[in-house]
């Protein structure tokens, strides 16, 4: 019988496919709506310490195969967050709480405060390309940074440690192997590239209020592919692909490249909440094609040969 | 693949309905808008904010607003041809109106609900306002019900009031339509229930993406922008947030009456 | 009078629409036709001081937005170069002679070698995202590499020198800085993106014989505008906006964001050969609908205010 | 915006046609494919060349190849069901034949000639060859006059010679259509021009893009994948490089001799 239920850092997911931090993660009733669409797992939109507003609207907009934001990590902050986050237990699969900071100890203080809502994993993003004091823009993605943050999470927590990486790191593999040996238990692969600037020609402004916002969406899952191929062969520990997947095609294309997990977030703007039900049914029914049983013949085969 | 940014729009007239509030009209750009549903509106450099559709017209559409805060300050003092951006239409809009419903709007609330009034028997229209003075389309709907909560025109009192009074006096009502402050719409509901009336109201979230995508509209288990703003009162009958909480744009549940504070202020 | 004419780096322009290098740009044939297909300028494919046979085929194909290349800067070395553009008079606008090298000798020789041939000006690529040897995969595009490139070229033509460079680069607004220091008198910005791979699920194997490959094509405008953008405000020397220009507007958002010249090179693909000719009508079109007069009323217009 | 990658297609069978010659069949994802048009066809990991269809059905295409250098003797030895990928169709195919359209194919040239031949009468077919066991088609097209250069089956001598006979003896010829060596081809033009009959060619270059981008295949001021493959004489003559000239991988232009050497070994 084919099966695409996969073991990932210990959560017993029904499919490879998570829900992207940012992408409908604000309550358990978002959640558990993407839960009941088929999400494998979901991850929370990413909280830190103090409530953030973020940046002003427009904050997202699309072009064709590009979709674009710079919603600049607005979340109501960890104590609000413990409120909110209080009852997962209801969204019905493994639950990803995501935690930024601006220095390690904020992640700490996050992850502290947060210690009592039952997350599978925990997962920092060091990779936003949009938000002053956050990943990118704040050097978080250098390969000593990443070694330095993700050391002193570990001590932080018990839960295995996901770090989510920048696409735009000219060091990338030297980055996940630091991420790595300090002690993360995944990588993923990654955030929002760019960051990208669109104007609008008759009023001559940039669209976004922030000016430039991170991209995602099907134009970037070329770039996402390539990441996930590099560093797949060289590091250790599993990879979540997460850019641009709206298709059971580019979910293969992921697997094969090497992601175990298979992140998703803008696909909902291309094909709706049960973009994960619809994904899922084609890997199954491309499985079926060409005989799969398993995602274990898939994952990585790119590599051979 | 969909394009979904703002399509800049020059305003084509700016009209003052009553105190402080103001219609903007630009080209109809909107593919088969269902009136209930919005639009999010930009003011380049400034902000962008969902907005029901108040005059739906084949070559240009108005927006109704109300001058609270930043945003509206500005776009009340935008002047002919200057540029505003529009995107949408977005979301579920409501049904289509027969002669027998009956649709009813609170405040700003009118401004959406426009479109079907013209639509609907002229004495099937309820609008009400705090004031005279922030009584809109009173001359555009002219045999709709008025209430005034200070009796300066129409009826004094609420909207409710005639609402109760229409439906125990009527058979023939197929439905309410209505859209205004919640603790209005919750009434409403409450007196549809009693009457066995079938009700759509029309819910407001501040809202990022307008596409459900962000999920900052949250309302329950209710993706606002995406699966609203128009729900049947049955869909949001229990939802421990309607009337009671909303999120400001931090993503934090605040009270609805913190909420439209913080909106006002916006 | 609407006019689209551009000065540019002393070359009077009909209009600032460049064909890019590597499109096309294989002999004076292959450029006439662009030119007579109204582009202002035309650059030549890139040459190297030895013949080079590129990547295998596939080094092309597109999906939607994004178009991905490997062509590895096949080139039949600069003695045939010489030859091959001994008439480009004919092609009747002006023709920027395109240089690449692994070490900055390299660029002398060949600029050297092509003494003889009416360039208007030197375009050095520091920026290929999948040729072993050249531009990123060097380390070309360091600020130090930059500067080194720039100023041996430099020294070795009195031709008004374009350096090319890549959005990749973490530090782009200080390589770009880099160049202009060292002597140049443009900066292109820039090359293509990612880069990025895409597997064929079917096979398992990347679709792309190098594998991976360089992405261009309307997905990469929002990036590159914004680096141009980021350019404009810490350089004096002129831009020439390349990547992803496909329409008018397009072309327009990279002038507003500060370029004055505009490559366009796999617009051809998404649009004909004739795509120079559609982009200056509405270029134009555009103009006469805002009572613009002169292209100089709209470039850099995005950093006001 | 385009899609124009290879689709992936399972083999689903591999024939010999002749000494060293195959035919490769894949299902038919052609949309409105003219003969005349090209394909990319993609071995995975090995490499990409251009080939023409021999076999137009509803259901599938065929492909026929010599096996001369790695490409092709890779394609030789797959097996039913081995993937292969297929992007196009490319090109500028050739006009619609009608009943007095003459169709004359070299070597390999026949073989994207074949679904034409099948449309025209059958003794209006010329296929030639070196030798007997390397003539294509032999048993699909009993009808054709054949010619090989050694004698050993139907007219000794060059494709050519029947066509003058041809030309000479009968006057409702309308059109020429013909694809082979350069040297026959530009010989048939020659011929034409004599008789004052239409020709249409097809040229083959090396390609890399096939949908006019790299400039890789240029002939002169012809885009050869784009403008062509097929053109009409006149579009042809007094082009420089036509059976002259030819680029090889690096964009190098040598002879068409050293080119096709070259690309036998590719
Ligand atoms: C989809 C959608 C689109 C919208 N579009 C726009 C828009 O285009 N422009 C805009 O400015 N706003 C818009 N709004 C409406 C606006 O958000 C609400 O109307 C607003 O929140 C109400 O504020 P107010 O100050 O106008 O109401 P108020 O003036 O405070 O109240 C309006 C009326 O509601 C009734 N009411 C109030 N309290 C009660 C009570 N306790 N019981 C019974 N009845 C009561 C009364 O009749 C009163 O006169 C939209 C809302 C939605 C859902
Ligand atoms: C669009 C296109 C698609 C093609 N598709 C394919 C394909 O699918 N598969 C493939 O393998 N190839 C294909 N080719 C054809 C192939 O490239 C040519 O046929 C090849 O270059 C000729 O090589 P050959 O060794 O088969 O010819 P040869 O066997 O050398 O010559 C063939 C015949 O040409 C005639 N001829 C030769 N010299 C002269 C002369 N001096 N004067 C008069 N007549 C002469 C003779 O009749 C001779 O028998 C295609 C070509 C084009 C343009
Ligand atoms: C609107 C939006 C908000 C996002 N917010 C976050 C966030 O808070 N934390 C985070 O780690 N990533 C965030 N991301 C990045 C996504 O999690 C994801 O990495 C990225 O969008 C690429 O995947 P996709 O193409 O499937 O969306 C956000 C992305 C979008 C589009
Ligand atoms: C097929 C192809 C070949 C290219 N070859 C070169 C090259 O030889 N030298 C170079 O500097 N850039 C080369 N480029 C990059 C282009 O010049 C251009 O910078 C890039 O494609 C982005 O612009 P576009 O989106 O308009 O194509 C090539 C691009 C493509 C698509
Ligand atoms: S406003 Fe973003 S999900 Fe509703
Ligand atoms: S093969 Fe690329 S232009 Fe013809």
């Amino acid at each position: 019988m084919i099966t695409i239920k996969s073991d990932f850092l210990g959560m017993k997911l029904s499919n490879p496919l998570i829900l992207a931090s940012g992408i409908m993660g604000i309550s358990v009733g978002s959640m558990k709506k993407i839960a009941d669409n088929g999400a494998g797992a979901v991850t929370i939109k990413s909280i830190s310490k103090e409530e953030r507003l973020g940046h002003n609207n427009p904050t997202m907009f699309s072009f064709g195969d590009v979709f674009m934001n710079a919603v600049g990590y607005s979340n109501p902050g960890m104590i609000e967050a413990k409120k909110e986050f209080s009852d997962i237990d209801r969204i019905g699969v493994p639950v990803i709480g995501s935690v930024i900071g601006t220095k390690a100890d904020d992640f700490v203080a996050v992850i502290e405060e947060l210690g009592d809502i039952r997350f599978d994993a925990i997962e920092i993003p060091l990779s936003c390309p949009h938000t002053p004091g956050f990943g990118v823009l704040a050097g978080q993605g250098t390969p000593e940074a990443a070694y330095r943050i993700t050391k002193a999470v570990r001590k932080a927590t018990r839960l295995p440690i996901i770090i989510k990486l920048s696409a735009n790191a000219p060091d990338l593999t030297i980055v996940a192997k630091a991420a790595e040996k300090a002690g993360a238990d995944a990588i993923n692969m990654g955030n929002t590239h760019g960051p990208g600037m669109r104007i609008d020609i008759d009023s001559g402004k940039p669209i976004l209020d922030f000016k430039v916002g991170g991209i995602s969406g099907p134009a970037i899952t070329p770039v996402t592919v390539r990441c996930v191929y590099d560093i797949y062969e060289s590091i250790k520990i599993p990879i979540i692909g997460t850019g641009g997947i709206t298709t059971g095609r580019d979910a293969i294309e992921m697997m094969m490249a090497g992601a175990l997990g298979l992140g998703v977030g803008t696909g909902i703007y291309y094909r709706g909440f049960d973009v994960f039900k619809k994904i899922a049914n084609e890997i199954k029914d491309w499985m079926e094609k060409k005989g799969h049983l398993s995602l274990k013949e898939i994952i990585g085969v790119a590599h051979e040969g | 693949m969909r394009d979904d940014y703002p399509r800049s729009l020059e305003i084509l007239e700016i009209e003052k309905e009553a105190k402080d509030l103001f219609t903007v009209f630009v080209k109809n750009t909107l593919d088969g808008f269902v009136p209930g549903q919005f639009v999010m509106v930009w003011i380049p450099s400034v902000d962008e904010k969902p907005f029901g559709v108040s005059y739906l017209e084949k070559d240009r559409i108005g927006i109704t607003f109300e001058v609270k805060g930043k945003f509206t300050k500005k776009l009340a003092g935008m002047k002919k041809a200057d540029i505003i951006g529009i995107r949408g239409p977005y979301g579920i809009g409501f049904p289509d109106p027969d002669s027998s419903t009956i649709v009813i709007g609170g405040g700003c609330g009118v401004s959406s609900l426009a479109p079907l009034m013209e639509k609907v028997k002229k004495s099937n229209s309820i609008i009400g306002a705090r004031s005279k003075d922030m009584l809109l389309f009173r001359n555009r709907f002219k045999d709709a019900h008025f209430t005034t909560d200070d009796g300066t025109f129409g009826k004094k009192g609420f909207v409710t009031e005639i609402l109760e009074e229409k439906l125990s006096a009527l058979d023939k009502v197929s439905q309410v339509f209505c859209c205004g402050p919640e603790i209005m719409m919750s009434r409403v509901i409450e007196i549809c229930k009693k009457y066995r009336k079938k009700c759509f109201i029309s819910m407001e979230r501040y809202m990022k993406c307008g596409f459900g995508v962000c999920g900052q509209c949250m309302c329950g288990d209710k993706v606002v922008c995406n699966e609203g703003p128009v729900f049947e009162s049955k869909d949001v009958e229990g939802n421990p947030e309607f009337n009671h909480f909303a999120r400001i744009k931090s993503g934090k549940k605040v009270p609805v009456s913190d909420y439209v504070r913080w909106r006002s202020c916006e």
